[in-house]
């Protein structure tokens, strides 16, 4: 991985990247995703940014409680998703990863219904492979690490594949999580999501290490730094991390630099802690921005069918809305079940 | 301030920077509450006001309890805000094993003037963890103070005296209630050294005992038994959780002999059992029994916008009222 | 090994091997499980004779936890040792938020078939945290079952029946009862299933009620009551504290009418006040009241040689019944 | 820190080390300490390991609970120790660093008066910096942290010297304290006492990372592995965290290299873990012979000034543990004591 590190980048503190802003590969002998693979990612970006835009409007219309947008992750998100086998592997979400959730089988009507409150046809289908969004910072973590070492138990050729955010880097959680994988030698790909804050607490405040990646020394495994908005980079060092999961050499932590241009979550008003121009500027690092440039330069895409593809996923998103809304309103009784497993599965005293 | 109506939000906030002007020894820290002011904006201008001691801490609550502990050790006051009650229990080890026993472990060489403040409670509709009510868990380890108000006014004079306290002090704070209770705060240096239960309405028939924001379930019922049923329900604030006022419980108890409690936290070992045994203990030749507990069930606290119907409601707490009038 | 007279631990070894050998989902992890067996031997063995299915930690009770859950959904079945009960509060996140709602939150997509097993409760002379009683607490958690036997068959027959649930159970170990209480297996596959309470020993004029530790306080103060003031108490032993059998409970108290409840854990929000909640609530014509607890006090543990002044004694017991039945 | 370590070790891995195994000098130009403190670290070596003997014997005839030796840690635990100010510094210590307890000022008789339970005489003294024992592995931490917390926002000149297992390393606890001061730039020198064992897990089980002091980089401050059996490399390496740390430049972590010569504590049997060769070896590698050997070269002391010191500390011992058993023996109504303060400090109910 360090091998990556020195051919990517200029110095050691650069995050490897191999797109430039414009879409351009820094250096021509760099890997690139298959043609296919960058269409799905571009589509899957799109896909998120038009959730982010309705879940947004749902909210202020009263329709949708919380809600996380993705906006400015797409690409560290999206890129290291790409790198798994949904049919295999496993995929331990933090909270805001939805086209990961999606790209994983859970399809856009049932992540909608989650979001609306239809529980029963929100249940994440038994087929896939996948925990739900974790609302207790970090704790996803000893449950990845878990399933990983489940996989190494068995012989089996799953890899686990888990997100956290730079805040959750600080919880006790991450640290036995990461210290217990790396003993068990298991096969877990981390994807740290460094978007910069923690709701108003910037990275700067969360930690003193120059680079959240600098970490997996301390747990004797490798630790990469990556420009989470570049999705080339993404998927070219996860799929590294996966063939070296997957070969039973053990964890990788991905560090993906990026940033939460939008809310914390709808509730929240950022311009209370942070300058609008630091958002902006981040805009001007866009990702879909960037992969748009490349898929145009590549000529994989034109503009036309980029604006064709972006009317698509909105109708996408609208069609899964009606389809999650047609799905039954929960009624009160259904929060009684499944406390614990059959027989006992009753009403609850009390 | 004093005069106009404050919510308890700014009641909380007045406490804290009226705490902070008193004693400089007292610091801020937790997650957010610096710059943003916290998420409910509790400790909204501080920062400003007290430069260099509010803290945004990492997001770590094992970390800011036990810092707390180290702090107080070092001579500081400080008040940690946990972001939301349910989160304590990634710090529950440095608040039983630590926090709380460190007088008794070092017989005395070392006390912790720690206050420990935390939002609770349903009815906002929150993601799971936000909403629960751990205050029977609480009220089990010996040695912690909870202290848990539901109007401004007590806010106000709990915090003030939860920080000047020279032990913990878990001070639990009812979100529901942040923005929808107004009062006026107490009057200059009259704040109230923090005794036992008050009593928050009057009536002979019977006793509805709650705490945080269940007082307002129980003032609600209360108001309906006696406008549509023609029976007067006293409703008990008890307002110190640990320890437990039991003099004052009883006293209360005794002169209507019949008893309903009321909790958002969970029924099995849930603090309404407790306030059922201690009741029976003292008082078994007087009370008609039985005592009736309102409580959630015993399940995980369902998804916000079904809370409804996990949480005691005030028909609910009218219908356990009048069973037990009509028992007896 | 049916028939010969076994220890405690030595059943809770059998229950293990017997657990892994019908069932290789079965793995084993804690602090020091492997090579020396865990600190009391409970494990001793097994390391060599399931190889790859017995794993040393390192020394994180959250990540033992949390690991777990993640066995459980990657398809194996963990029992996992927390050394000593007092350090489950380390993992108290990992155990409310997670253990205890998964199946609750995937709506039933994923159930964690999880034992958690630790020893707790005093007379050892043990330092801090070690002989800590937390049933309480864990009580005031959904979703968790909490089984707590007494006696060397029951150990066996309520481990197997937890490692066989499909959902948590936490598995309490009275550690002063592993060498010093003995008795047969169950014989062959004639393991019952689990129900609910037990009556230890006959006696209609009073029902002294504990768990795991007390059960021993209890016999011996039913002993002495007999023996010396003519008093007949029968015993009941809860051997499963969450959920409670509450049907049980009840009707072997109401045919006695006075009830002592006895418990290692701080007064408090302890058990002891949900069975007499739960009693009362069920009970108030029949019973004659008051219900007493016999609780340590609310207080941290003392240092260990000092424990006896703490620890609910046989005395105490037969002082609490001798007082329920002179006052009625 | 890394300046120094190049200095005095052959290749990047080996830990920091100033005196052979036979008390020489491994390079003239390195730093030692002066005479005097070399004397009373020798002195409290000695005295540490006389009173294992004696605690270990008392056990064994049912006078004295559970007890755990410090045998062959003399060296990390006393030379980084003999670096802080006991009139200025606060103590925070794990649970086996009984000479650091005694040169902060706990004085022998009140240390075995706690060992024998006569709880009241026990007290840490109001004018001793120190916490006490800590049962609970790594929840220390947290507390060292923001005592030095509190020291940096009153401006104090006092530097928190804690200590921790290699097993500590593992719990949250570890993490969260080290993040949170690494953040706050707290003057915290943390050292880890690596003995190779946490009762009968073994490091390699403990963690993959080759060196514990790796994690300090994952917290933004030094980490340096040092020679713990050499009084000399952990003084020296002590001294200029402590240095660091009152310049308000922030924590060190200090990870000493030592081995647990006897039992976890005077109930485990390591024999069923480890083969009775490694500790025999350990031996050979021991930090009291080691010091000695250089305090007779150097002519410091003779060895029959030796002898004579060691027949001291052991009347030390004695004359202390007269003393320690002249307290009052605990009553049980002392246990009722401190549970809150002021006028609640009364009978508890129940
Ligand atoms: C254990 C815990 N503590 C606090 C919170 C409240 N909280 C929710 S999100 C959040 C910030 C998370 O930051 P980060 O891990 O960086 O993820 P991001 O939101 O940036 O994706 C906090 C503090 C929580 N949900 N869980
Ligand atoms: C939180 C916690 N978990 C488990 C234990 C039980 N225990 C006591 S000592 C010990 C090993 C400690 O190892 P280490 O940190 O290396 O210190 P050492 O004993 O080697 O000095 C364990 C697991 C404990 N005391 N606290
Ligand atoms: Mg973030
Ligand atoms: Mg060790």
């Amino acid at each position: 991985m360090s091998d990556l590190d020195r051919r990517t980048t200029g110095g050691e503190d650069e995050p490897v990247r191999f797109l430039t802003q414009d879409g351009q590969l820094i250096r021509p002998d760099l890997p690139r995703p298959p043609d296919d693979v960058v269409r799905e990612g571009l589509r899957l970006m799109l896909l998120s940014r038009a959730l982010d835009e309705k879940c947004t409007i749902l909210h202020r219309q009263g329709r949708l409680g919380l809600y996380a947008p993705v906006h400015g992750q797409e690409a560290a998100v999206v890129g290291s998703h790409l790198a798994i086998d949904p049919a295999v592997d496993w995929l331990v979400p933090a909270s805001r990863e939805q086209p990961a959730m999606l790209r994983h089988g859970w399809t856009l009507d049932r992540l909608l219904a989650s979001l609306l409150g239809r529980i029963d046809a929100a249940r994440i289908p038994d087929d896939v492979r996948m925990l739900p969004r974790q609302q207790a910072i970090a704790a996803q973590l000893p449950h990845a690490a878990g399933i990983a070492w489940a996989t190494s138990i068995q012989g089996g050729r799953a890899v686990t594949l888990a997100y956290c955010g730079d805040g959750a880097t600080s919880e006790g959680d991450f640290h036995e999580a990461c210290n217990l994988a790396g003993v068990m030698e298991v096969p877990l790909v981390l994807v740290v999501i460094n978007n910069q804050y923690a709701i108003s607490t910037p990275v700067s405040r969360q930690t003193r290490a120059r680079r959240l990646s600098d970490r997996a020394l301390g747990y004797g495994f490798p630790g990469v730094t990556v420009d989470g908005n570049d999705l080339f980079a993404m998927y070219e060092v996860t799929r590294q991390a996966v063939v070296r999961a997957r070969d039973g050499q053990g964890p990788t932590l991905i560090e993906a630099m990026t940033y939460r241009v939008g809310f914390h979550n709808t509730s929240d008003n950022p311009s209370l802690y942070r300058h609008p121009s630091e958002p902006a500027e981040a805009e001007e690092r866009d990702p879909i921005t960037r992969l748009v440039a490349y898929a145009v330069w590549a000529g994989l895409l034109d503009a036309a069918a980029v604006d064709a593809q972006r009317a698509e996923v909105r109708a996408e998103v609208e069609a899964a809305l009606d389809q999650a809304l047609s799905y039954d309103a929960p009624r009160p009784e259904q929060i009684f079940r499944h406390i614990t497993g059959g027989a006992r599965d009753n009403q609850p005293d009390g | 301030m004093a005069g106009t109506d404050v919510t308890l939000l700014q009641a909380i906030r007045e406490a804290l920077a009226d705490g902070m002007e008193d004693d400089d020894r007292v610091v801020v820290l937790g997650q957010d509450v610096g710059r943003l002011g916290g998420v409910f904006r509790a400790t909204e201008g501080l920062y400003e006001r007290f430069p260099g001691r509010v803290f945004d801490t990492p997001l770590a609550e094992g970390g800011i309890v036990g810092a707390s502990v180290g702090l107080a050790v070092g001579g500081l006051v400080p008040v940690a805000e946990i972001q939301f009650l349910g989160f304590l229990h990634q710090a529950f080890h440095q608040v039983s094993q630590q926090l709380a026993r460190y007088r008794y472990r070092t017989r005395g060489r070392f006390h912790l003037p720690v206050t420990i403040r935390a939002p609770y409670g349903g009815g906002l509709r929150m993601p799971e963890f936000h909403p629960d009510s751990l205050e029977a868990q609480l009220a089990n380890i010996p040695g912690l103070r909870v202290f848990a108000p539901a109007f401004p006014d007590d806010a106000y004079a709990l915090l003030r005296a939860a920080i000047q306290d020279p032990d913990p002090v878990l001070f639990l704070e009812p979100q529901r209630l942040y923005r929808s209770v107004c009062g006026p705060l107490p009057v200059g240096a009259a704040v109230d050294q923090p005794a036992g239960v008050r009593l928050r309405r009057e009536g002979e028939d019977l006793l509805l005992v709650g705490w945080g924001p269940t007082v307002h379930t129980c003032l609600a019922a209360a108001g309906e038994l006696a406008e549509r049923h023609d029976v007067a329900a006293g409703v008990l604030d008890l307002r110190i959780l640990s320890p437990l006022d039991r003099e004052g419980l009883c006293e209360e108890a005794a002169v209507r002999r019949r008893v309903v409690v009321v909790h958002e936290g969970v029924r099995t070992a849930g603090l309404g059992a407790e306030i059922v045994a201690t009741l029976q203990e003292s008082l078994s030749d007087v009370l008609s029994p039985p005592i009736v507990r309102v409580t959630a069930p015993d399940m995980p606290y369902p998804p916000g916008r079904l809370e409804d119907a996990f949480l005691p409601s005030v028909t609910d707490v009218v219908e356990a009222a009048l069973k037990v009038v009509q028992a007896s």
